[in-house]
């Protein structure tokens, strides 16, 4: 691909653990590459499948899904049943053809800022050699057209 | 295209009650407003629109004898309803329009009219009851019956003022059980209830009925012991509608497209409808 | 007596004693190789249940439709075995009372049909467990595997293609017993998440969102396959995630009736190779 | 003696056509279903059908069409209307049935206000009919008064011959001749025979069907119940009519820009008639199931002197639970009078 493309990060984060530690990150003055962008919501558990697929309609090359290590749920097992749909909705994306490697899961803690700026560089990195997410965007362009006849 | 609308913008933005608000929009092009001026006559509807959220459809509440704008008076619903309550002075919406048939007002000349209306409907009554106002001398003993839920519910409320104040106006206003305040000084009760004690001549006397179905009903039959045939009731009906102009296949009870053939009828033209289709 | 005049005097008699109020069976279609669902409530019209191999349906998305069970009075129903596990997860999902289903259990084996015994859905549990040994169908697999030998951008040319045929008439939807939500999520429109339109892309959002839905839930009884009138090959995907499923989490869809619903339950051992 | 298109002719046809400027679709056999769609060569094309699963509704109301694009700024909005193209296209192949379905949905779309996304393409389209050498069990065309040679729709009429090699042509409208004029150097006079008209059962007796729906008496009868208690409220009925017509308008986008668009819509769904309010006209499936066969034989008939049934048989082909407008006018001949 060529130099020129940055890539664009969706990082779909819970307020509790993620969102802090990339707060951490921002505060300890790490630097970390500025594709991302960092939606927050209250807890894995809400973050629905419809959202990865939206970002990766809307644009993005990537996606990041992220919240609290097992066990340190803000509320007690919203992770546990995330973990569970990210499983089974990966399966789906791959079997459809969406390539895994854009969507990316991690568990990212408050105290783990330096994690979060080395896994937005690394994913940031992988999405350079992968290339623009071009797939959705095709398909949106052919809605915007008339039918050829 | 028949399916583009005209841009309009919102001159003024007013709350009538609770979730229930009035928009007076201008065109934005000459031409629009010079093809409304040629078409619109009072009891049609139109589209309201805004770009992102959909069209809605409802009555033009202002009447025929001003045509510099259009007013429109909606209870915030749905998704496009909730968005054009939140538009301001300045802003662009749609309208497409005026579509349907009319209140045929030259045949109501040298007639008493009777304005019946129930809440969130007084808007398409509105439009009729300005429209022959506006050319008072043309009829003859005008009265209103509005009634709403409560006193809050009330829609145009300075109006009212303004036609309680006129003494060639009738005004009845009623709210029903438990919907007045300590100062309300006007009837308590339902319509057909109020209209009966009114009792409003039905000699050579035109009315006119908007309001919600079980409203309608008892007031019909109100209507009835009072001596009205149901060929002098006129009523506006309304269904979800897409297109308007009698495509879209959803708006037609049995085989009338309100769309088209209405939103006027009369109360004969309703009840000769399915009723299980309403 | 052959099992189908055996159903048929049995129905006959739950009717006319008033134990259930209505007995949904199949009756002869509008071709000799049709049958179609048929609804007795009266002794008579059980006379016309047909029961014979081509009564292929899984009539218990019957059961979830308008309201039916809601006066809490009984229904008898025929079904397969892949039927019975419908019933199983609509039972885990407490969308049926199991003590309101009488059922006419059968299977179809070499085109002959068997009575399945029991009446009731706990009569049943070995048809359910049976289905940790049974192994998919092979065209099925045999499909499945051509695909995910392909490579992604294989992959979603092929769904492209089919997708592109979805015409969005919802009735993989409307034929599927699990199918019940009040308000699909493509009819709700504050906010519209699923595109209404039938273009490629709000299909693939479309049928996405469904397949997601039924990931662990689908008992894999076809009906929104043979539904589709544009002949999208929905069993593909619906297998592929009974598979996920069943290697991540070790769980059978409609294996019993007090099974906890996979998605809405955890493991703290559940696998998590993939998150970083 | 009649003028005949040589199935060996057929390639020389195509190029001709598109060398004067049409795009030529026929039936093809694409991804597992078969449907209308642009063909090159006559080995494309998938003649042999007794019918595609999609009709040709599609390509002049498509399932989804873009009406206006906007844009959306801060207190300005950009609109721009989207029209079909202005391109000329034959249809080649269309089944009689699927060709009148055109020509009853015309009044429709063009009644008072004109729906220029069906005349635009309407006008651009010469419809090259084959009459039918084969119906199957569904088929219902006599049932509604047309019939497998049936003209109704068409600009050019072919009637496959009995040897198999070619069909007799005829235009049959003045589009139909100006297309036949770009390639009468490839027709034959010959005498040789067309093949016999399928014999298609008659399956109801509509003007009895018509007879009852008229009774205002049988709108709640409970014959609307019972019919229709199986069908699941799906819509490919409609979606596959060639005459259903019923739409939405969405609105599809993002804060900034999007489309608005022209989707299928069918009445066998219950959001179709329901208001805001929650109230529904048509709240039960029995309700809707009436509206479609009520709309078709009764209503349409009463604006258009036409019913909106072309008897192609798809509603029940391709239903997952065996319904269909013949059962129920079957039945509906059948009841006691």
């Amino acid at each position: 691909m060529s130099e020129s493309f940055e890539p664009k990060i969706v990082a779909f984060v819970c307020t509790y653990c993620t969102y802090a530690g990339a707060d951490l990150a921002g505060t300890s003055r790490l630097k970390y590459a500025p594709n991302v962008r960092i939606v927050r919501l209250p807890c894995t558990g809400r973050i629905s499948p419809m959202f990865i697929l939206k970002a990766l309609q809307k644009g993005a090359d990537s996606v990041l899904v992220s919240g609290c290590h097992p066990g340190d749920c803000h509320f007690a097992a919203g992770n546990y049943h995330a973990r569970r749909r990210w499983t089974v909705f990966r399966a789906l994306l791959a079997f459809t053809g969406i390539p895994e490697e854009r969507i990316r899961f991690s568990w990212v803690s408050a105290a783990e800022g330096a994690k979060f700026a080395d896994l937005i560089n690394e994913i940031t990195e992988d999405t350079k050699k992968l290339g623009p997410f071009t797939q959705y965007q095709e398909l949106q362009k052919v809605i915007e057209t008339q039918s050829s006849y | 295209m028949i399916y583009t609308p005209f841009p309009m913008r919102v001159v003024s933005k007013r709350a009538e009650a609770p979730g229930v608000n009035t928009l007076k929009l201008e065109f934005v092009r000459q031409e629009d407003h010079e093809f409304f001026k040629a078409n619109y006559q009072t009891g049609m509807f139109g589209l309201y629109g805004i770009y992102g959220e959909g069209e809605s459809t409802f009555c033009v509440a202002s009447p025929e004898t001003r045509k510099d704008y259009i007013e429109c008076t909606f209870r915030q619903s749905g998704r496009v309803t909730s968005t054009l309550a939140n538009a301001d002075a300045g802003d662009i919406v749609t309208f497409r329009g005026p579509y349907g048939n009319r209140f045929p007002i030259e045949q109501f000349e040298g007639k008493n009219l009777l304005f019946i209306a129930g809440g969130i409907a007084l808007p398409p009554t509105r439009s009729v009851i300005w429209s022959c106002l506006d050319q008072r001398e043309k009829y003859k003993d005008v009265t209103i019956v509005y009634g709403a839920r409560t006193v809050a519910d009330l829609v145009y409320k300075h109006e009212l003022e303004e036609w309680k104040q006129r003494d060639d106006v009738n005004l009845v206003l009623t709210v029903d059980p438990g919907g007045e305040t300590p100062d309300w000084t006007d009837h308590v009760g339902f319509v057909p209830t109020v209209l009966e004690q009114a009792a409003p001549s039905p000699e050579n006397t035109i009315a006119v009925l908007c309001g919600p179905p079980i409203m309608i009903k008892f007031t019909l039959i109100a209507l009835e012991k009072l001596g009205f045939t149901a060929e002098n009731v006129y009523t506006t009906l309304e269904n979800r509608m897409k297109c308007g102009v009698g495509k879209c296949g959803r708006c037609n009870v049995g085989s009338v497209y309100i769309c088209k053939e209405g939103p006027v009828f009369t109360a004969a033209e309703v009840q000769a409808m399915p009723q299980a289709d309403l | 007596m052959g099992i189908q005049e055996q159903y048929r005097s049995e129905a006959a008699a739950l009717l006319s004693s008033g134990e259930v109020k209505l007995v949904i069976g199949f009756g002869p279609g509008s071709t000799a190789d049709r049958r179609r669902p048929l609804f007795a409530r009266t002794p008579e019209e059980a006379e016309k249940l047909v029961l014979d191999p081509a009564c292929i349906s899984n009539l218990t998305t019957y059961l979830v439709a308008g309201g039916l069970l809601s006066d809490g009075k009984k229904v008898a129903i025929f079904l397969k075995p892949d039927g019975i596990r419908s019933l199983n997860i609509l039972v885990s999902e407490c969308q049926v009372k199991p003590e309101q289903v009488v059922i006419f259990g059968y299977a179809i084996e070499n085109n002959e049909i068997r009575p399945l015994s029991g009446r009731s859905i706990g009569d049943f549990a070995e048809i359910g467990s049976k289905i940790r040994t049974a192994t998919p169908p092979p065209a099925v697999q045999k499909e499945a595997e051509r695909l995910e030998a392909m490579s992604p951008a294989e992959r979603f040319e092929f769904w492209k293609e089919q997708f592109s045929k979805c015409i969005k008439c919802y009735a993989c939807r409307q034929a599927c017993p699990m199918c019940y939500c009040r308000r699909c999520i493509v009819d709700v429109n504050q906010p519209q998440w699923v595109s209404t339109s039938s273009h490629t892309l709000g299909n693939f959002e479309w049928n996405l969102v469904r397949a997601f839905h039924l990931a662990g839930r689908c008992a894999a009884c076809g009906a929104c396959d043979r539904a589709c009138p544009v002949n999208i090959p929905l069993r593909l995907i619906n297998y592929r995630m009974g598979k996920e499923v069943k290697e991540a989490f070790d769980y059978h869809a409609g294996e019993s009736s007090d099974q906890k619903p996979v998605l809405a339950s955890f493991s703290q051992d559940d696998p998590e190779t993939f998150i970083l | 003696m009649t003028r005949i298109l040589p199935k060996n002719k057929l390639d020389d046809c195509i190029a001709a056509w598109q060398k004067a400027g049409y795009s030529v679709l026929a039936p093809v056999q694409r991804h597992d279903m078969s449907s209308f769609d642009e063909v090159q060569k006559a080995s494309d094309m998938a003649l042999d059908l007794i019918l595609t699963e999609r009709t040709i509704k599609d390509h002049f109301f498509p399932q989804t069409e873009p009406l206006i694009k906007y844009k959306i700024s801060k207190h300005d909005i950009d609109s721009e209307t989207m029209t079909p193209p202005d391109k000329k296209r034959i249809f080649f192949g269309v089944r009689p049935c699927d060709a009148s379905g055109l020509a009853i949905d015309d009044p429709l779309f063009g009644w008072d206000y004109k729906d220029d996304y069906w005349f635009r393409r309407r006008n651009n389209s010469v419809i090259v009919t084959i009459a039918c050498a084969e119906a199957d069990d569904f088929c219902m065309c006599t049932s509604v008064k047309l019939s497998p040679d049936s003209t109704k729709g068409a600009d050019v009429m072919l009637r496959p011959l009995a040897s198999g090699n070619g069909w007799q042509i005829e235009a049959v409208s003045e589009r139909g001749t100006a297309l036949l004029d770009t390639v009468s150097p490839l027709l034959q006079e010959s005498s040789d025979q067309a093949a016999p008209v399928p014999q298609v059962a008659e399956k109801f007796d509509v003007e009895k069907v018509m007879e009852w729906l008229a009774d205002p008496a049988n709108f709640e009868s409970q014959f609307w119940k019972d019919i229709s208690m199986r069908c699941i409220g799906c819509g490919s009925c409609t979606f596959l009519c060639p005459t259903c017509h019923c739409f939405d308008i969405q609105d599809e986008g993002d804060t900034y820009q999007g489309i608005r668009r022209k989707n299928w819509d069918s009445c066998s769904f219950a959001l179709f008639t329901m208001h805001t309010s929650g109230h529904n006209p048509r709240n039960a499936q029995s309700t809707r199931w009436r509206q479609r066969i009520m709309h078709k034989f009764n209503y349409y008939q009463g604006k258009f002197g036409v019913n909106s049934c072309s008897g192609c048989g798809r509603c029940t082909r391709q239903c997952p639970v065996d319904m269909g407008i013949t059962e129920t006018l079957q039945a509906i001949t059948n009841l006691p009078r």
